[in-house]
């Protein structure tokens, strides 16, 4: 039931954002122009995936192989379920992430704006890349690029502690793409081939060590970029960039990237059974949890707003790893709803701190008393993002988050079940305790703010009822749901939960 | 060993010779000096190459009548032309070498290494 | 940086009747190598050291009128371009490079020609050592074109 | 027997001679003159490769006469490839504008570019002969005119190219020295004809002292690490595109010259197992990589930074060779290819920078990036393929070399070129930042820094869009014209 | 440095030395550059080249391309000459030194 069938789809899912750069760069041109070629982008974009889904969900992939680019190897899109919940869930946020930005960067005002919004569209080609790549090669090449292309978005305040957070950035993420190239490099020796299959490439009488020292490497490499602990560190000082940037780049692109590419390592590179013989799996496992919980933690403490999201960024990506490295089919259609799921919510989250930001340029909690009288609307979106994180139902996280804690139930692990609620209520208290503090707080000498612009307002709160649609009917519309079960199924074998 | 040595006595003056040449080179902290010695050592190699070509009973190679045409009554005369080419290029580098000394003694007013990077140094920092 | 003509009766006289004969004994050479040691190089250098000889002794601005300094380069280049148009002209008539048996020569042909080819290259080579070896001496005595 | 290993020698040679002569009167004739040259030269090396892919071996006997009596020239896979590398960076060089190039126009009569397509000539040459002296002779060609050119750099070039030309003499010695051994041993200075009778002496210490000598002295020349004490001084104080030359193409002709005694005048494993020359060359490789990159990120002036890095690339190459197996010696000769590009488009936009600013020294460059954003788009292309980030030119080289070391087993190899393409981003985002993160210093100089010309630009843009078009059709040329080299090893 | 220097001629004598005990013996007329190639231009150069004196044969005609290469060598040493000393004549002077002295760091 997995054929594929020749498609230019997955190319120009690709393409269009770079002509998008194109047409943005094209000096001396009225800044609505310039970022009416955005948003059409976008929209194309979201269309062109779309119209991928049906087939998809058919199990009739859309796949086109472009040329050689290393003997034996091609550069190759190939769109698999997998990849088009990524894709799908990425290209539909870019375009609320569009309207938001332009709404913050005149809210600002930012300078640059073209250098901006090209590199946005570079990330955003990438990310297409990265979702529908067939191989590890191509994924290897959009990965980099999307390293390079977030730089300049990192350093865009160009001050100084944004020039060292871009420094940090690079260091980090560079050395994960050298173990990237590395681990590659020990794949295709090991297996001769780097094209992804449905539960793993690897011949089956690869030694345990060499699959726990490929293991590593992926370890080494998508762990940065997922923000794993000790990897993570880059992720909060990245938090100087603009807040859009943060809500796309550190919620949707740069760090869902990072656990894509684990899905892939482990489920269509080393697979499941490998890697479940060798007990690789459980030194993630461990890292992850410990991940979790920790993040947890830093973020209480955090006062700065942007500072705290990011810390739960962390958290929540370690949800996803973990729940992959489960190896559980419930687990894994867990995992992969909680990309989409944390993606939006997370999201939300930003936009409501950018919002705050544009309107009062506060970004510490301590200051944010009562807010929530002033700018209604955003802070409710915050307050349904806070509980869906926390995984209260019927908001997306708790689908999610009950899958994850099923598949660690299934796997008999409860360790890991008892870590997932724990940090449910961590969760619960890092950031519901600023909604309190919005609406009930007493506000001192409060000038009266209001809300935001409706350009960012409305995407924000789009995404709060998106979080709010996904936890209600999570086998509808996109069919996440369908889609994560099948990919578990072929990954795993047998069918979903 | 000895007598080894004995048969091949030339490419042990050769050796020598091509030893003070290198030494020259490297050795020696006068520009010109080390140019010498890269004649030195050249001039060493144009020796080794002639004592290569020679021949027991072999004489000049141009032919005449009285010698006749077989090969074993002429020495080899590809070395020589070798070393023909040989001599031109050292003859080139050495003019070239000369061009440059000139150069740097009229920039530097001396010819000594260390001399030189000091004067360098000195023009750097002010 | 020579200017004026040396001062000494006997020097000139002695110059002046040496070149000539210098310039010949070039030749000789040159056109001699075929039968015995010598060839373009040598010549080439004797008839530098002709030059050299007057310039040293006339003194630059007496002997650039003789001998002008722009005509050492094109001298060298001028040999240079007989020397490869001898290679590549055998190439038009379907030998290959430096084949002077397809030198397209009437009334000389096998061996002759390639006698013939060889004394066209030692000209070439004499006139290529010739003007450089004085482009050198006159750019080491600063002056020049 | 096809003459087009002639044909893309012969024209370089006529229009320098004609370059020079035409240009004792007219400066534009004599640049006109050497465009033609290499223009025709470009035709013939493109043509060379074309015909070497449809038929192999191209063979061409010099005077007609057979080898070994005659000297001949062979134009195969690998002489074919390096051929086209040089022409064509020869070409970009020529176009390239001397007062940008050069620090200063060319004056009249100054034999520049007869020098320069002398220069040309002699690397041709040493690619495509098929005689042990004649390689020699051409070496010295090129030595020369180098050496000659290093000097337009200014008076402590003149001092720099002296140690150069020494160590340079005594490498061609070396190698002199090592053919008379060969010849003494065999009797014949035709590589085809030694590499046969070659094979019953492989255990005579005169053959082993010969490649000794021989690759000693090609190691000198290549600057691999502890031999390139030469290196940094000539290039950075050479002019730009001088520099640009030297860094693209003519390093790299000494490595290939090693490569072709590994595979072609001895067989490989007389390098691989009877002598260490394989590991000997591959350690000295990756201590350079290390060294060059530590170097490069001391420096603040650009060129000499380029010009460790130069030592470090040149080591990428050397891993290639130490590796001794097919993947590795892709990579290796793939990474002459590469280098070329990104090497001399680096040193291009240093003349640029130079001729428009007057800076030189990078701590000056903060602001450049939005003032000249084409040439600054180029550099940053250039060194991101430096750095090895895909899909640039440089990724793919340094994939084959991961390849081979995997291969080999050789995890200190890999540790070093994976801990270099680090070091390589330190100092190259070093930069990157600085022109266009860092707000400008509000120096006039920057300030009123604009585009460059045309003249300067479109050469540099044609090298970094060539790097990236390489790294995208990498796979061809690894198919098409490496493979078949790197089949001479045994994997 | 000096040390690293005399370890440098200590091995290459001990190379040179160690060579020297393969190479063939003095005028040793057997020596395999005596009997390969070398006899053929002997032989054959008059009827080849109709001239006697071999080495000009082989200089010009059977390795010519040599001849073309060392004379190049020379030409090339001729223009290098003219570029190294021509540079600096008065009128000239300094402008590529000023440019130098802001360009080396």
């Amino acid at each position: 039931m997995m054929e594929t069938y020749y498609s230019l789809k997955p190319l120009l899912a690709v393409l269009v954002s770079l002509l998008a750069v194109v047409l943005i760069v094209i000096p001396n041109q009225r800044p609505n122009v310039r970022e009416s070629w955005t948003i059409m982008a976008a929209l194309a974009k979201f269309a062109i995936v779309l119209s991928m889904l049906p087939s998809v969900l058919g199990g009739n992939y859309p796949a086109i192989t472009l040329f050689s680019i290393s003997p034996g190897i091609s550069l190759a899109l190939k769109v698999d379920s997998l990849g088009i919940i990524f894709g799908l869930s990425a290209s539909l946020l870019w375009i609320l992430t569009s309207f938001f930005s332009i709404g913050y960067v005149r809210g600002v005002p930012e300078h640059k704006q073209t250098r901006y919004f090209a590199s946005f569209a570079v990330c955003l080609s990438a990310t297409m890349g990265i979702a529908f790549a067939a191989n590890l090669l191509t994924l290897v090449i959009f990965y980099e690029i999307l390293t390079i292309a977030t730089y300049p978005l990192v350093i865009h305040k160009e001050t100084p502690e944004a020039i060292f957070g871009g420094r940090k950035y690079l260091v980090y993420l560079l050395t994960g793409g050298v173990f990237l190239l590395f681990a590659l490099a020990f794949t295709y020796q090991l297996s001769g081939t780097v094209d992804f299959q449905p539960g793993g490439i690897l011949p089956a009488q690869v030694s345990p060590s060499s699959v726990i020292m490929l293991f590593i490497l992926f370890l080494m490499s998508f762990g940065v970029k997922s923000a794993v602990m000790p990897l993570h560190s880059w992720l909060p000082t990245a938090m100087v960039a603009p807040t859009p940037v943060s809500a796309l780049l550190h919620a949707v692109a740069v760090v869902k990237a990072g656990v894509f590419g684990f899905a892939r390592a482990i489920g269509f590179v080393i697979g499941p059974a490998l890697l479940h013989q060798s007990g690789a799996a459980g030194v993630l496992a461990g890292f992850t949890a410990a991940t979790i919980l920790l993040a947890s933690l830093i973020a209480i403490r955090q006062d700065n707003l942007k500072m705290r999201l990011a810390y739960s960024t962390v958290g929540h990506l370690s949800y996803i790893v973990l729940g992959m490295t489960m190896l559980s089919p419930g687990a894994w259609v867990g995992a992969l709803l909680h990309i989409v799921n944390h993606a939006v919510m997370k999201i939300t989250l930003f936009f409501c701190a950018g919002a705050i930001y544009v309107r009062t340029h506060r970004e510490k909690v301590s200051e944010l008393n009562g807010i929530g009288r002033q700018m209604p609307i955003t802070m409710a979106a915050f307050t349904l993002a806070s509980l869906g994180l926390a995984g209260v139902p019927p908001i997306n996280g708790f689908i999610s988050k009950w899958y994850l804690v099923q598949g660690s139930f299934d796997g008999g692990q409860l360790a890991i079940a008892i870590v997932f609620l724990l940090s449910g209520l961590l969760n619960a208290g890092y950031l519901l305790s600023i909604t309190i503090r919005a609406f009930f707080a007493p506000s001192e000498r409060f000038t009266k703010f209001g809300e935001a612009s409706p350009l960012m307002v409305v995407p924000l709160a789009l995404t709060a009822l998106f979080s709010l649609l996904l936890g209600l009917f999570p086998e509808r519309f996109p069919y996440f749901y369908q889609l994560a079960s099948q990919v578990a199924a072929s990954v795993l074998g047998g069918g979903g939960p | 060993m000895a007598e080894m040595f004995l048969a091949r006595y030339v490419y042990l003056m050769v050796i020598v010779l091509l030893a003070i040449g290198l030494w020259g080179m490297l050795g020696k902290r006068n520009l010109l000096k080390k140019l010498i010695g890269m004649n030195i050592f050249q001039t060493a190699i144009f020796l080794f190459f002639i004592e290569g070509a020679t021949k027991l009973g072999g004489s000049v190679p141009v032919i005449s009548p009285e010698l006749g045409m077989e090969a074993a009554r002429y020495v080899n005369p590809l070395p020589h032309v070798l070393i023909l080419t040989g001599i031109v290029v050292s003859i080139s580098l050495t003019g070239v070498a000369l061009a440059f000394l000139i150069v740097i003694y009229r920039k530097y007013k001396t010819l000594d290494d260390r001399a030189i990077m000091l004067k360098m140094k000195e023009e750097t920092s002010e | 940086m020579i200017k004026e003509r040396y001062q000494s009766i006997i020097v000139q006289v002695i110059c002046s009747l040496l070149i000539p004969f210098i310039q010949l004994f070039a030749l000789y050479v040159i056109f001699h190598g075929h039968y015995g040691p010598g060839g373009g190089f040598q010549g080439g250098v004797l008839l530098a050291v002709s030059i050299i000889l007057q310039r040293l002794y006339l003194g630059t601005e007496v002997s650039y009128r003789k001998f002008p300094p722009k005509l050492a380069p094109a001298l060298g280049a001028i040999g240079m371009l007989v020397f490869g148009l001898a290679g590549v002209i055998p190439m038009l008539f379907g030998g290959a490079f430096l084949d002077y048996g397809n030198l397209p020569i009437p009334w000389v042909h096998g061996a002759e020609l390639r006698a013939l080819g060889i004394l066209i290259v030692e000209i070439g080579i004499g006139m290529a050592v010739f003007g450089t070896l004085v482009l050198i001496f006159d750019s080491l005595i600063g002056e020049g074109w | 027997m096809s003459s087009l290993s002639i044909l893309t020698l012969a024209p370089l040679l006529l229009f320098a001679f004609i370059t020079t002569l035409v240009g004792i009167w007219r400066l534009k004739w004599a640049y006109a003159a050497a465009v033609i040259g290499m223009l025709l030269s470009l035709i013939a090396a493109g043509a060379g490769v074309f015909r070497v892919l449809a038929e192999g071996k191209l063979r061409h006997f010099l005077g007609g006469w057979p080898p070994p009596f005659g000297i001949e020239y062979v134009l195969d896979h690998l002489s074919a490839f390096m051929a086209l590398i040089i022409v064509f960076i020869g070409l970009i060089a020529v176009v390239y504008p001397p007062e940008a190039g050069l620090y200063q126009p060319p004056r009249k009569g100054i034999p520049m570019y007869g020098l320069l397509l002398l220069l040309f000539a002699g690397l041709v040459g040493v690619v495509v002969t098929g005689d042990l002296f004649n390689l020699f002779v051409f070496l010295e060609i090129y030595s020369l005119a180098s050496y000659a050119l290093i000097t337009l750099g200014g008076d402590r070039a003149v001092v720099a190219s002296f140690r150069y030309l020494i160590l340079g003499t005594i490498a061609g010695s070396f190698y002199l020295l090592g053919v008379g051994f060969i010849y003494f041993s065999t009797g014949t200075l035709n590589m085809a004809d030694a590499a046969q009778r070659l094979v019953p002496l492989y255990s005579s210490p005169v053959v082993m002292a010969a490649v000794a000598l021989i690759v000693i002295g090609m190691c000198i020349k290549m600057a691999l690490f502890p031999l390139h004490v030469w290196l940094p001084d000539a290039h950075s104080y050479a002019s730009p595109m001088v520099a640009a030359v030297l860094a693209g193409i003519q390093i790299e002709v000494a490595a290939y010259v090693v490569v072709r005694f590994m595979l072609t005048i001895f067989q490989p494993h007389y390098f691989i197992d009877v002598l260490p020359v394989t590991t000997v060359i591959g350690w000295m490789a990756a201590v350079g990589i290390i060294f060059g990159s530590v170097m490069a990120i001391a420096q603040r002036d650009f060129k000499r930074m380029l010009a460790y890095s130069t030592v470090a690339q040149v080591g990428y190459i050397g891993l290639g060779i130490g590796l001794a197996n097919p993947l590795g010696l892709i990579g290796g000769l793939l990474h002459i290819l590469n280098h070329a590009f990104m090497k001399s488009c680096l040193f291009l936009v240093a003349g640029g920078i130079r001729y428009k600013t007057g800076l030189h020294e990078i701590p000056k460059f903060a602001g450049l990036g939005r003032k000249m954003p084409l040439m600054m788009a180029a550099f940053t292309v250039a060194a991101l393929s430096m750095v090895g980030i895909p899909p640039t030119a440089g990724f793919f080289s340094k994939w084959y070399l991961v390849l081979g070391s995997i291969d080999a087993g050789n995890w200190v190899f890999l540790a070093v070129i994976l801990a270099s393409s680090l070091l390589t981003a330190v100092y190259f985002f070093r930069m990157v930042e600085k022109l266009y993160a860092v707000p400008s210093s509000g120096d006039a100089a920057v300030e009123q820094a604009t585009e460059p010309s045309a003249g300067i630009l479109v050469p540099i843009l044609v090298l970094a869009v060539g790097i990236i078009i390489l790294g995208l059709i990498n796979a061809l040329i690894v198919t098409q014209l490496l493979m078949p080299v790197a089949a001479l090893l045994p994997s | 440095m000096k040390w690293v220097n005399a370890l440098i001629m200590l091995l290459f004598i001990a190379l040179m030395l160690y060579a020297t005990s393969g190479l063939p013996g003095h005028a040793d007329p057997q020596a395999p550059a005596n009997v390969h190639v070398s006899p053929t231009y002997i032989e054959d150069s008059v009827e080849d080249t109709h001239t006697p004196n071999i080495v000009t044969a082989v200089l010009a005609d059977y390795r010519g391309y040599d001849t073309l290469g060392e004379t190049v060598v020379i030409f090339t040493a001729g223009l290098a000459c003219v570029l190294i000393l021509m540079r600096r004549k008065a009128g000239d002077k300094g402008t590529l030194s000023e440019h130098h002295r802001s360009g080396h760091m």
